[in-house]
């Protein structure tokens, strides 16, 4: 079930809409930000000791905090020689007036789906060498996200974090020793990484884009699209996350927008991981 | 959609994908209005083995009382499989993609139902799989928009939807299951016929930008022609109650 | 937890009551048919191919659909020589206004037992022959039914594509080859069928009888019990379903007339899978 | 119940049930109302082993408000089991049986209760399974139609119930769990004595309708033994309450 | 999630408050037991013939089942030489107007989790004689409580109660038999105990101390805690389970009030098990 | 808790504990104030490796409306942990500790906000462990009253907390994950400093009423440190408004 929520057409909506599209035509934000400018972010890996990869992003207000655990399990039958992941997120209560605690909402749902999409679609993680026996042991990762404050566009920095965390997990090492998995103290092995997908969110107003959306730019926006790419500027994934028109002149414009906003942080990304 | 598939050949000699279609063909579609008789409106649509019933109520009293919006309907919306529609059995219950599903099908909805003419009511949409063979979101906001019309609830426009794939590198129009799990991407897509705009859009897959704008060509194009059938179906459905009325 | 529902008492239902049970003294019903009569029965067997078994089945507007997917696994402990089915029912929220999302409520729980009873303790599969290997693995039979569209009496309608699903069902052969359990490619079975239950749904309204009641005549009812029946007009199941009096005396009457109607749709059934 | 027992023989060469008894005749009963502190009306019931506290709440406010009815009151029921009350331990939750028995016992108290009484009000009937040894629900709407009536609320009839059960051929008086086992069929009836109409029945398992009709003429004599227990019970609780005050 | 309750601040309180105190200094309460004396308790051992154990505990109008079966299971990795154990509890809503039906809410956890630390804390039950193969086998009890009628501290007559089933299981005994677990027909096993552990619920107002209270105290103490005693007199486990200030000098005055009670429960509970 | 360590040495032969600390010391600890956007008030704090956010939105209003109280604020709390922040990765969903500890957080801060001030609102406490390396509850608290400073939530004082543990038969203080593990007791404690009173007390293991009365002092000295931290965050925390403003 999917209920239609408060924000999109009240009338307040209508008179900062309006408003907002004024600034943009003259190149400009509320916040004062040129309108393909995203927000400064920082990245900050291994904050977690407990887990075998983590990373704490802010990008603006928004900061999010992504762990990864390692365990060892059953590959999925039709995939006997894959290592496996999955993707969880919880909008914890505590980031925004808006989130409610329970189970994972429709909207949280959507961010670990759209953040697995990024990971598993790139094909960033180069399951096949997460193999412990063929068909019977493979690693698993839990990359878990949990959003800590909600200052808006919570897709990007949840990319940045969930990447930053596989780039630097440390996946504690098994062997299978006279029929019997046992852990290799001490051993441990980098996540086998093969492309460093991020994602990009793209707002519409009429006639205009802006990257990386605020609270009341996300309620005042025409429309949106969140847009996953690879190292080699391949799109991996997309999705138009929220109501309204998209022409296909638009969406050729965001494709392009998408494509060098997504370069800019994966350099920042891979700057902060050590990666490249 | 991960790894390429090795055995099935995809696209053959002749560029004829597995079921033996073209690569900008539709499956055969079936798309049939006012097939239930407790809903306020419904559908019902077969794209090749893909087969979904859609029903609208509404609008009506909204419940529970606080989700009521003082300016406009409450759009509610619901995707659905059923347990024996997939090739594994799914476990009762909504499962994660079920729920997002719910809310890119809601979000495209609302974009064309006048919701402002129904303050303090709700419009329930509910979207039942009853097979999955690929393309369901699709076809299944197909089957909503048309319940929707039979329900009589005023829209700017219907939509209609397919999915554009790749598989063994090329864009192939209305994907089936097996060009999705052993394909390269699946872009469902869905559109404001008339004004030729996008109201739903997902990519799961690899595509580089060119291939991106070529595959929106495409599902815009096979989109057209899913748009006639809806007339047509709507223009049956009509002449239908003419009669019986 | 089980609640009172807002319609039986209602003065409107008390006026309709009357009008209903005038008629039924001159052997008429408000939909013009006769007190006994049930309404036409469409029977569509093997409509999803991706199920082992289905049927769709209208009686009159009610119409429901039921699939079946065959699994393997262990035998029940105290049963190891037979082969476990179970029995879903889902009333889908687009069946009718009446019907909301989420998980079953005590109406589906109840309709999924009253089937699972019919075709139960009619003994209707022969377990006993849906074993792979004793105590080890045997054949899981998912029956499950969605209501698409409530016009009135469920029951019947969903005993009748259950049993035209398993009796149309084809089992995708297992056997255990050098200890391993592996499908049969391209082998199936029937299901092992040793009688065609059918229920009967009777309503009462004083001293009259109703046969397969319409929603109208559902909420207007003094009280309605659903019978099943085996091919050899033995009763196996009893529901009743609703609250009410049921006089010793009237429920003779309910027997013997259950015992008819099941005949007759025992015989649509049979003709509809072509079993006999 | 499917198959019949080769090893138990659930009638011996005289006529006689695993527990000694005749087919006609009840388990021994203990009946008890007034028994919990804090409930408006409760009663506690031993058939057999098969031991149920039964209490009732109202008519109270009705939680949550929506829920409510203009004309009369909500019945509430909730049949549930202990854990511990069956050989296999019940996980905690609900049960799908425990659901559906909630349903028939609800509607069975329905029947006599007089909810015209008490609009906009809730009336909470809570059957607790302690110990289940076959009977439960019958012994449950007995417990429960007693703490009623312990707790004042006017009723046209008591409810008193047992099952029926055939064995090894044979219809027997108020089955126990071995027999409901190894037998061919159960079928629990609860009624109103006074009118000897039927408010609750079930069967499961396989009788002629010859057989029907004498099971529930069976059931109909132990039901007015059982009613005359109840009559006693209030009785002394009457009396002990007017001793008190 | 946890929510303030309607009762502790309301002015009604504030008034039984001051009555309760004035009584208090005066060696009196509202039933006319002494401020230190417990309601009378009876205690009645298997009562439920289809549990391997089980105690009806009374505590004035307080009225408390609790059951234990016996299953086997592999025992945690991390303690491979010991049984397992685990309570639950349940505030069934036929025992106060303040319960409501469905999953424990946090009074029952709280309940079950109390009961479950004097158990655990005490080392009350000797787990490594419930091993039948180590790191394999274990004997694993489930000790679910039920709460049938409250009238005021549900937490002492539940422990009494599962101690009191716990001193009388008979646990069946299981052996493996030619690499099979088999169940020992007609054996069983006492649960080995090491000591008899109680709780002692004691209220404060202002610089008074009560001991079991009513409901009504309940809802006018300033605060409360559960203590727990092993037989030696050692405090194995503390709740303060409501709000309220408490001063150190009061805890030490509780702490000593506490012993003592417990040494009286202890008595009663051992003699009405027939232990010592 | 339950067996004391053989292997592990819990206390070396100069009295010093598995990470250096002598009995009576804290570890390393840092409190911040206002450190998230977007709640009212916010704290985090660093004890040893345990890390936690507290955050506090309100006084707002009560969804749902019929939780609200007419003569006080409802005061809302959550403790919850993280899936990495322990060793063994937690399920998703509230485990019955987390529930338990919900409730003990939510009395000891009911304890000191002026509730009465706020009628007909709500004020949310959110507790969210990101690593847990012992003493969550203590921690939790301590940063959770310095979120409700943060929030300009009127309180009588603030309520400072850590966890006395008995290892190797020695009291210690602050104790960690490895001595909660093998140690015999652990016994968290929060108290409003000012007032030199507990608002939170619970054992978990064995102590002899003497050793808890000197625990119960052990605690209260440690107490008085994390105070004078707390203060410390707070005045920071105004400055930087000042500042700011």
């Amino acid at each position: 079930m999917s209920l239609s929520t408060k924000s999109p057409r009240m009338s307040p909506i209508k008179i900062m809409q309006n408003r907002i599209y004024e600034l943009l035509k003259q190149g400009k934000r509320i916040d004062g930000r040129a309108p393909h400018e995203i927000r400064p972010v920082s990245i900050s890996t291994s904050v977690i000791e407990k887990a075998d990869g983590s990373a704490m992003v802010s990008m603006g207000g928004t900061k999010i905090l992504t762990g990864i655990k390692v365990e060892t399990g059953t590959p999925y039958s039709d995939r006997p020689n894959e290592g496996v992941f999955t993707v969880n997120a919880e909008l914890l209560p505590l980031a925004s007036a808006s989130f409610e605690p329970g189970p994972p909402d429709e909207r949280a749902v959507e961010l670990a789906r759209i953040v697995d999409r990024c990971i598993r679609e790139s094909r960033a993680i180069d399951l096949e060498k997460l193999v412990i026996t063929e068909g019977e042991r493979v690693y698993m990762l839990y990359i878990d996200i949990y959003v800590l404050d909600y200052d808006g566009n919570y897709f990007d920095p949840a990319v940045l974090s969930a990447v930053a965390a596989l780039a630097t997990c440390k996946i504690p090492r098994y062997e299978v020793r006279n029929g019997k998995l046992e852990r290799v103290e001490g051993e441990s092995m980098k996540t086998p990484i093969r492309t460093i997908p991020v994602s990009v969110m793209i707002g519409v107003i009429q006639d205009r884009l802006l990257v990386d959306p605020s609270p009341m730019e996300e309620r005042a926006l025409d429309t949106s699209v969140i847009l996953g790419y690879d190292s080699d500027s391949n799109i991996v994934s997309i999705q138009k996350n929220a109501p309204g028109l998209l022409s296909l002149n638009i969406m050729e414009q965001i494709i392009e927008l998408g494509s060098k906003k997504a370069e800019e942080l994966r350099s920042i990304l891979v700057e902060a991981v050590g990666l490249g | 959609m991960m790894t390429e598939s090795k055995e099935i050949k995809l696209i053959d000699e002749e560029g004829r994908r597995v079921d033996g279609r073209k690569p900008d063909e539709l499956r055969p579609i079936r798309i049939e209005a006012g097939v239930l008789e407790k809903s306020d409106g419904s559908a019902y649509i077969e794209v090749g083995r893909t087969k979904i019933f859609a029903a609208v109520f509404g609008p009506r009293e909204v419940h529970p009382k606080h989700l009521e919006l003082p300016d406009r309907a409450v759009l509610n919306c619901r995707y659905h499989m059923a347990s024996f529609s997939v090739d594994e059995r799914k476990p009762l219950g909504m499962t994660r993609r079920e729920i997002e599903l719910s809310k890119v099908l809601r979000e495209a909805l609302e974009t064309v139902v006048f919701l402002e003419e129904f303050p303090r009511t709700m419009i329930d949409v509910f979207v039942e799989v009853i097979q999955a063979d690929g393309g369901t979101r699709t076809a299944g906001i197909t089957a909503a928009s048309l319940a929707l019309a039979d329900a009589g609830i005023p829209m700017s426009d219907l939509i209609a939807a397919t999915a554009v794939g790749k598989v063994a590198g090329t864009l192939v129009l209305d994907i089936n299951d097996i060009e999705d799990k052993y394909g390269e991407a699946d872009m469902p897509v869905a559109m404001t016929p008339r004004r030729n705009s996008i109201v739903l859009l997902q990519l799961n897959g690899r595509m580089t930008s060119e291939e991106l704008k070529k595959a929106l060509e495409m599902a815009s194009q096979g989109i057209k022609k899913i748009y006639q059938l809806q007339i047509e179906a709507l223009k049956k459905r009509y002449s239908v109650v003419s009669l019986e009325e």
